[in-house]
């Protein structure tokens, strides 16, 4: 038929679909799709943190008693860790963007799944296991103490609900980056087409974000200070 | 069509380092900030800071690792519809939940119809 | 073949005599609540009747009359735009005033009500009266006296629901919410759950008796006599050691409970509540939400030593301190 | 352009190779990458939900002829009206218009040869069945018996029902309509033709923008409260249970902030076809254009911001219940617009009758009651007798129903020439939407007294006062099912014995039909290029708008 032999363009640049008029136009859709998904990623983690909000509100002692049982240090630590990991990723995507050599990129990336690696380690072993031992975990294993009012059970199942689907996102994330690994070994990404590695920084960072508020609302809210 | 393939130069704004790098250590300062002053006793003001920080961090990551200081109006109207539309999540759920409580009729309301207002 | 018809009127004729159209106006409120009711329908009518006969009537001028017919050019108009944003929007604020004033009204008890403890739970209604009688599924009530229903759930959701009354309000696990109402004509009336609550919601209901005072009163002395709410829980605050600390004169590790009752009080954290029903239940299921300045926290909690039954006959007693106090005893 | 004497039948413009018959064969449907096939995928997939939901409607109709229930235990009742209410709204209305309309059409009306993300559409039709067949799995496996609303404490700790089947199904479900909200979003912002401004843009294009946007911004939240409850339930923990100091109302909150948008989800699209169908068969340019446009885009913002007007009597707060109130009355004005700007389009126009104008005209009356009864809901005072009973039930079928279904069925016939390349018979069609709109309003007419008059929702058992209304509403019902499994019959009928279409059988504007039916795979011989508005249908006194290049007017 006549249409098809219309729209195929003579050469196709690497990466371009069928459904676009021109690259630039299958950018910017891209780039868009991302920062939509984003928005419906806001509203995904938002339904925990309007909860989170209300309840501590209601139950302001007992979220800062429970608050007290997790580890200052950790929490800092991972959010020194994943904002190293943002550097990197977008190191690795200026690296392509300016058309620096694939060892480089590839380098870039794999540390920042090192980096992400490494927040999942220390979240597991030092934190989660440790509450876990400790009988923290509602519903997995809770030991009830006196100290324990119901509303510390409850900020409890918030931190792991909200700490768990942010590592269920950086556990995504590190799927993404082993794809893009792959990508960039087989050359597909050059100066003029590197939108897959641009669009999925762009979820990097924000799962960083939501780290980024989930550390002080959940490791210092009311405070650190003694008898606070 | 084919001459799309054969454009030169940088697609997109290309960030200098130094940019990368400042944004990296205001970012690392800032959790270090934000820890140190958890420790300090500020009353009701450790909320209100820690969430400052967080804020600023935030903006920091998405202007300049997201690059949306360089981004199209577009994509800010977009971002700024998520938050705006999180607040009204948080707004309209807080404006049940923690005005429930209010039993003390304001003082408009007895004006209106003060037969009814009378507490018991 | 008339014949035919005319049974065949007849029997539509009866079954139209069958649809009742309102429910029984039995409270102070429901004429109230009709007339909104009414306006509103009217409301709807007119512009359904409007609508359609537009329509209609567009529909016979402007029909095609032949395929290559062209249609006048009508022009969009700011006139029209606005005339049909505004008119709605007037009858809006009309409707959103009158049915709030309405309501705010309506969800407000008045001063002297007759108090019942209400207590759902699957699938039955559980009624106590403050002079001491319960009832299961059926509430007796005098014709004319405020009725303040202070409602609670043992399990899931429910809803207290007379349709005659026009008034229905959630009943929630560990939480008080309150209805009233007052009767104005002696009668029986449905009483049902109005929201789903599992297998047998529809057969969560039971019957309002209305009656005349006298007829109250035998109702009320006929019946078993046994103690009222306060009494009842005033042998639980004994029973429980609440005594041990809130001493009447105040002189224990905890507050004295005389006279608090519908007042407001401060709250550790600067928070302002009134003690209400909901307060006092919450000083004894969860006393951290309940801190007071200038005491210890060492209330022990009573969860799960304390059943909503029992829940309404201490805060009935509590409220009876108040009471004494207010009576200068 | 006045070739005065065409017949619905002429020949098409293109006949041989088209999206149907481009390839062949099961695997070239379950890969395929058109987003028209994609439409046909999802349009028999709603379909066969559809008649799953009605069916469970039928027999509950069935069930409530006597006081005592005729047919079933009251909790198989409880199962099959939350059965009911769960798979009509989230497994055919929701999905219903923009996810088969709207894949098929979007791109041919703006001019694109597919969707932005073809590979993501395809992958979101087959999340879709994967949630029906979670959905299926706890229908087959026994059903659940919370309603559709899943309120705990009873939804967390107290049903012994599937309730996590269902509420994975939907939560997957809730996946593939952001999915399809965020490739509609992209592709109306990036995908439009030359020339096709977002003022030239057809309505339908509008509404489905609008409805993308609840899609995007709603569904999330559904879907973690659907995963909090899932947990709560699994694990025993505790968030919305008072229990342990969590609040039921909180769930509340969180589900209404996606499921009353998600009406609006379920009537804009309806909106959106409407104003298509109204100007196609008065053959006139819709009055009020931009008023039309925007109210669609205000419905879709106001009403994230309403949602507490289901609360008013459990027990929320009592300014909350003020606040809601009076948005809800906003949110009513957008739609107030909207009606009347289609009763102008109709003023002086050329009207005609086939099927898909009767649906249209049918949406607008019925829609204006179910819209008006949701005023009675809105007003503060009156919900409180009426909430939770058959008014409500009314109010909404009123709406979901004798509107939103009523568009759906509209849209089908209307573009079904396009779709399939066949004509239906309008005949039959048409005596078809007049069952539909008589057995229709003996269901449901009724009910709006039956609230009125007390008798609560969800009863498997009612007093015996309410029986002669009850068995008018069963009798509707039955009439309307029969409404519903005629147009199942000729429609399918036609795929193979109707007549062929032509191009534009119904003569109306619109880039969908410049280009062949069925259209071809790549939906336009050459990208169009528009030069003029929507539905610039030819008027009277002649206006001077060049004829565009590639935008034939037939
Ligand atoms: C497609 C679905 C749909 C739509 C579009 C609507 C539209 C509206 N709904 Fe409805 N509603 C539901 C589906 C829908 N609803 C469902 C499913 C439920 C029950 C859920 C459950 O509990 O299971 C419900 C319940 C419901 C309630 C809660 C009742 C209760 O449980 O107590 C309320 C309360 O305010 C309400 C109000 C409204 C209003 C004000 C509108 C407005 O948007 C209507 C606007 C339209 C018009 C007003 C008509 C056109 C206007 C004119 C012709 C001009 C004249 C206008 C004026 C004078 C203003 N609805
Ligand atoms: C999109 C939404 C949608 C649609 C299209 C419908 C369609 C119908 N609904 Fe539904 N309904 C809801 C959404 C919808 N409903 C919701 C959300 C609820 C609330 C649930 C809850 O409370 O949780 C509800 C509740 C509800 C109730 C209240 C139940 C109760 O509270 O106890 C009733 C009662 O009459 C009812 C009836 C009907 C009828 C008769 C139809 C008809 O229009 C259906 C017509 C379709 C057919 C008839 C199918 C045709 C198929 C056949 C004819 C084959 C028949 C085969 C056999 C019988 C073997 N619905
Ligand atoms: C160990 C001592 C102790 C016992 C036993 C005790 N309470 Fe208390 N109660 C307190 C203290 C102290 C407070 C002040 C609130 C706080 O700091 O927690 C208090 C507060 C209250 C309040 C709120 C008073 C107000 O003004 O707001 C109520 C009501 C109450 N108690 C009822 C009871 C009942 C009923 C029981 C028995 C079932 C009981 N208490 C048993 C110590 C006790
Ligand atoms: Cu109790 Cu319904
Ligand atoms: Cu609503």
């Amino acid at each position: 038929m006549s249409e098809m032999a219309a729209h195929t363009p003579h050469s196709h640049p690497p990466g371009f679909a069928h459904q676009f008029e021109t690259i630039e136009q299958q950018r910017e859709a891209g780039t868009l799709g991302m920062w939509v998904f984003l928005v419906t990623e806001i509203l995904f983690f938002g339904g925990m943190f309007t909860s989170y909000i209300i309840y501590r509100a209601l139950h302001l002692q007992s979220f800062i008693e429970g608050s007290h049982d997790l580890f200052v240090k950790f929490g800092a630590t991972n959010t020194a860790v994943l904002i190293c990991s943002s550097l990197t990723m977008a190191m690795a995507i200026r690296s392509a963007q300016t058309g620096k050599s694939k060892r480089t990129i590839i380098g870039y990336l794999l540390v920042t799944m090192l980096l992400g690696a490494t927040f999942l380690f220390l979240k597991l072993r030092f934190e989660w296991y440790a509450d876990w031992k400790e009988g923290l975990i509602p519903g997995v294993s809770w030991i009830p103490s006196a100290a324990h009012t119901p509303g510390v059970k409850m900020f409890m199942c918030f931190y792991f609900f909200m700490t768990g689907l942010h590592a269920l996102h950086m556990v995504v994330g590190l799927g993404i980056l082993t794809v893009l690994v792959i990508m960039t070994a087989r050359n597909r990404f050059s100066s003029q087409y590197y939108q897959p590695l641009e669009i999925s920084g762009l979820y990097w960072h924000f799962v960083d974000i939501v780290w980024i508020f989930l550390f002080p609302l959940l490791y210092l809210i009311g405070g650190r200070y003694p008898g606070s | 069509m084919s001459e799309h393939g054969e454009q030169q130069g940088h697609i997109g704004h290309v960030v200098p380092v130094g940019v990368y790098l400042a944004v990296f250590i205001a970012l690392m300062f800032g959790t270090a900030l934000t820890t140190g002053v958890a420790y300090i006793d500020l009353g009701r003001w450790n909320t209100v800071v820690a969430l400052a920080i967080a804020v600023v961090k935030m903006l920091l990551v998405v202007l300049f690792f997201m690059h949306v200081k360089y981004s199209t109006g577009l994509t800010r109207i977009i971002i700024i519809a998520g938050f705006f539309w999180l607040g009204i999540m948080i707004t309209l759920s807080c404006a049940d939940e923690l005005t429930r409580r209010w039993e003390i009729v304001p003082k408009g309301w007895s004006m209106i119809a003060p037969h009814i207002y009378h507490l018991r | 073949m008339m014949g035919i018809l005319q049974s065949g009127v007849g029997v539509l004729g009866d079954v139209a005599a069958m649809i009742p159209l309102q429910p029984p106006a039995a409270s102070s409120i429901a004429a109230g609540i009709d007339k909104l009711y009414f306006v509103l329908t009217g409301i709807t009518l007119f512009f359904a009747v409007l609508i359609f006969s537009i329509i209609f009537y567009f529909m016979v001028k402007y029909r095609r009359r032949s395929d290559d017919e062209v249609p006048a050019e009508t022009h969009t108009s700011m006139f029209l735009e606005l005339t049909w944003t505004i008119i709605p929007s007037l009858i809006c604020v009309v409707l959103f005033v009158w049915a709030s004033e309405l309501y705010v009204r309506n969800s407000r008890p008045p001063a002297s009500s007759n108090e019942i403890f209400v207590i759902g739970k699957q699938w039955m209604w559980h009624l106590q009266h403050p002079e001491g009688p319960r009832e299961i599924n059926e509430l007796h009530i005098p014709v004319g006296v405020p009725v303040k229903l202070t409602m609670t759930s043992q399990d899931v959701i429910h809803d207290f629901y007379i349709p005659a009354f026009r008034v229905k309000k959630d009943v929630l696990p560990g939480r008080y919410t309150q209805l009233w109402f007052q009767p104005t004509e002696v009668g029986t009336y449905h009483l049902f759950c109005a929201q789903y609550c599992g297998t047998n919601h529809s057969e969560m209901i039971g019957w309002i008796y209305v009656m005349p005072p006298s007829d109250y009163a035998a109702w009320l002395a006929g019946g078993e006599q046994t103690e009222s709410l306060a009494q009842q829980g005033e042998r639980l605050f004994s029973q429980f050691g609440c005594g041990s600390c809130h001493a009447a004169e105040g002189s224990g590790k905890g507050p004295s409970l005389a006279g608090i009752y519908g007042k407001p009080e401060k709250l550790q954290d600067g928070q302002s509540r009134i003690v209400d029903e909901n307060l006092i239940r919450d000083a004894i299921m969860n006393p951290n939400s309940v801190q007071l300045p200038n005491y210890q926290p060492i209330m022990p909690t009573y969860q799960g030593q304390i059943d909503p039954d029992q829940m309404s006959q201490l805060i009935a007693y509590v409220k009876s301190l108040g009471s004494e106090e207010r009576n200068g005893k | 352009m006045s070739t005065a004497t065409v017949d619905l039948r002429e020949a098409p413009i293109e006949s041989s190779v088209n999206y149907l018959n481009a390839r062949y064969g099961i695997k070239s449907w379950l890969l395929t990458l058109d987003h028209k096939r994609i439409g046909l995928l999802y349009l028999g997939t709603i379909t066969f939900m559809f008649f799953v939901g009605g069916t469970a409607a039928v027999l509950m109709r069935l069930h409530l002829i006597e006081p005592q229930g005729a047919l079933f235990e009251p909790e198989t009742y409880n199962k099959m009206f939350s059965t009911h209410g769960i798979i009509m709204v989230f497994f055919f209305l929701v999905p219903s218009i923009p996810a088969t309309l709207g894949n098929f059409l979007i791109p041919l009306m703006i001019g694109a040869r597919d969707v932005a993300f073809p590979k993501l559409n395809l992958m979101s039709w087959y999340i879709f069945v994967t949630g029906c067949c979670f959905a299926m799995y706890g229908v087959i496996s026994g059903g659940v018996d919370t309603g559709w609303t899943f309120y705990p404490p009873y939804s967390s700790a107290y049903s012994q029902t599937h309730v996590i089947a269902f509420a994975l199904g939907i939560f997957i479900a809730g996946f593939s309509s952001i999915l399809t909200g965020l490739n509609f979003v992209v592709t109306i912002h990036k995908m439009r033709c030359p020339g096709m401004t977002w003022f030239r843009l057809p309505l339908f294009i509008w509404s489905m923008y609008a409805t993308s946007l609840i899609f995007v911004l709603g569904t999330p939240v559904i879907a973690i409260t659907l995963a909090l409850l899932a947990a709560e339930r699994l694990l025993h923990v505790g968030i919305f249970d008072p229990a342990v100091g969590g609040d039921p109302l909180l769930f509340q909150h969180l589900f209404w902030f996606y499921s009353h948008p998600a009406v609006y989800i379920m009537i804009l699209p309806g909106m959106g076809v409407i104003s298509e169908l109204i100007t196609a068969f008065s053959r006139k340019k819709i009055f009020g254009y931009t008023f039309v446009a925007f109210s669609s885009l205000a419905i879709a913002v106001i009403s994230f911001i309403v949602w507490g007007h289901h609360m008013f009597v459990t027990g929320q707060s009592i300014y909350a219940g003020l606040v809601f109130s009076v948005l809800s009355f906003v949110v009513a004005i957008p739609s107030a617009i909207k009606v009347f700007n289609w009763m102008a389009t109709l003023y002086r126009g050329s009207i005609s009758y086939e099927a898909p104008m009767l649906y249209a005209l049918g949406f607008i009356g019925l829609f204006t009651i179910g819209g008006l009864t949701g005023l009675f809901l809105a007003s503060l005072a009156t919900d409180v007798h009426l909430n939770g009973t058959y008014f409500v039930v009314a109010h909404f079928h009123y709406i979901m129903v004798g509107g939103a279904v009523m568009a759906y069925l509209g849209g089908i016939h209307f573009w079904w020439p396009k779709i399939t390349g066949r004509l239906y018979p309008d005949y039959w069609a048409r005596i078809a939407a007049a069952i539909v709109f008589i057995g229709f309003n003996l269901t449901f007419f009724p009910q709006f007294m039956l609230g009125y008059l007390g008798m609560p929702r969800r009863y498997a058992m009612y007093p015996s006062e309410f029986q002669v209304l009850n068995v008018m509403s069963s009798a509707g019902a039955s009439i309307l099912g029969i409404g519903y499994l005629i147009p199942l019959v000729y429609l399918i009928w036609s795929m193979r014995y109707g007549p062929v279409a032509s191009a534009n059988p119904w003569k109306a504007k619109g880039l969908e039909w410049t280009t062949a039916s069925p259209p071809p795979t790549e939906n336009f011989a050459e990208i169009p290029v528009v030069n003029e508005d929507a539905y610039n249908y030819p008027v009277a006194e002649p206006r001077h708008y060049p004829d565009a290049p590639g935008v034939a007017r037939v």
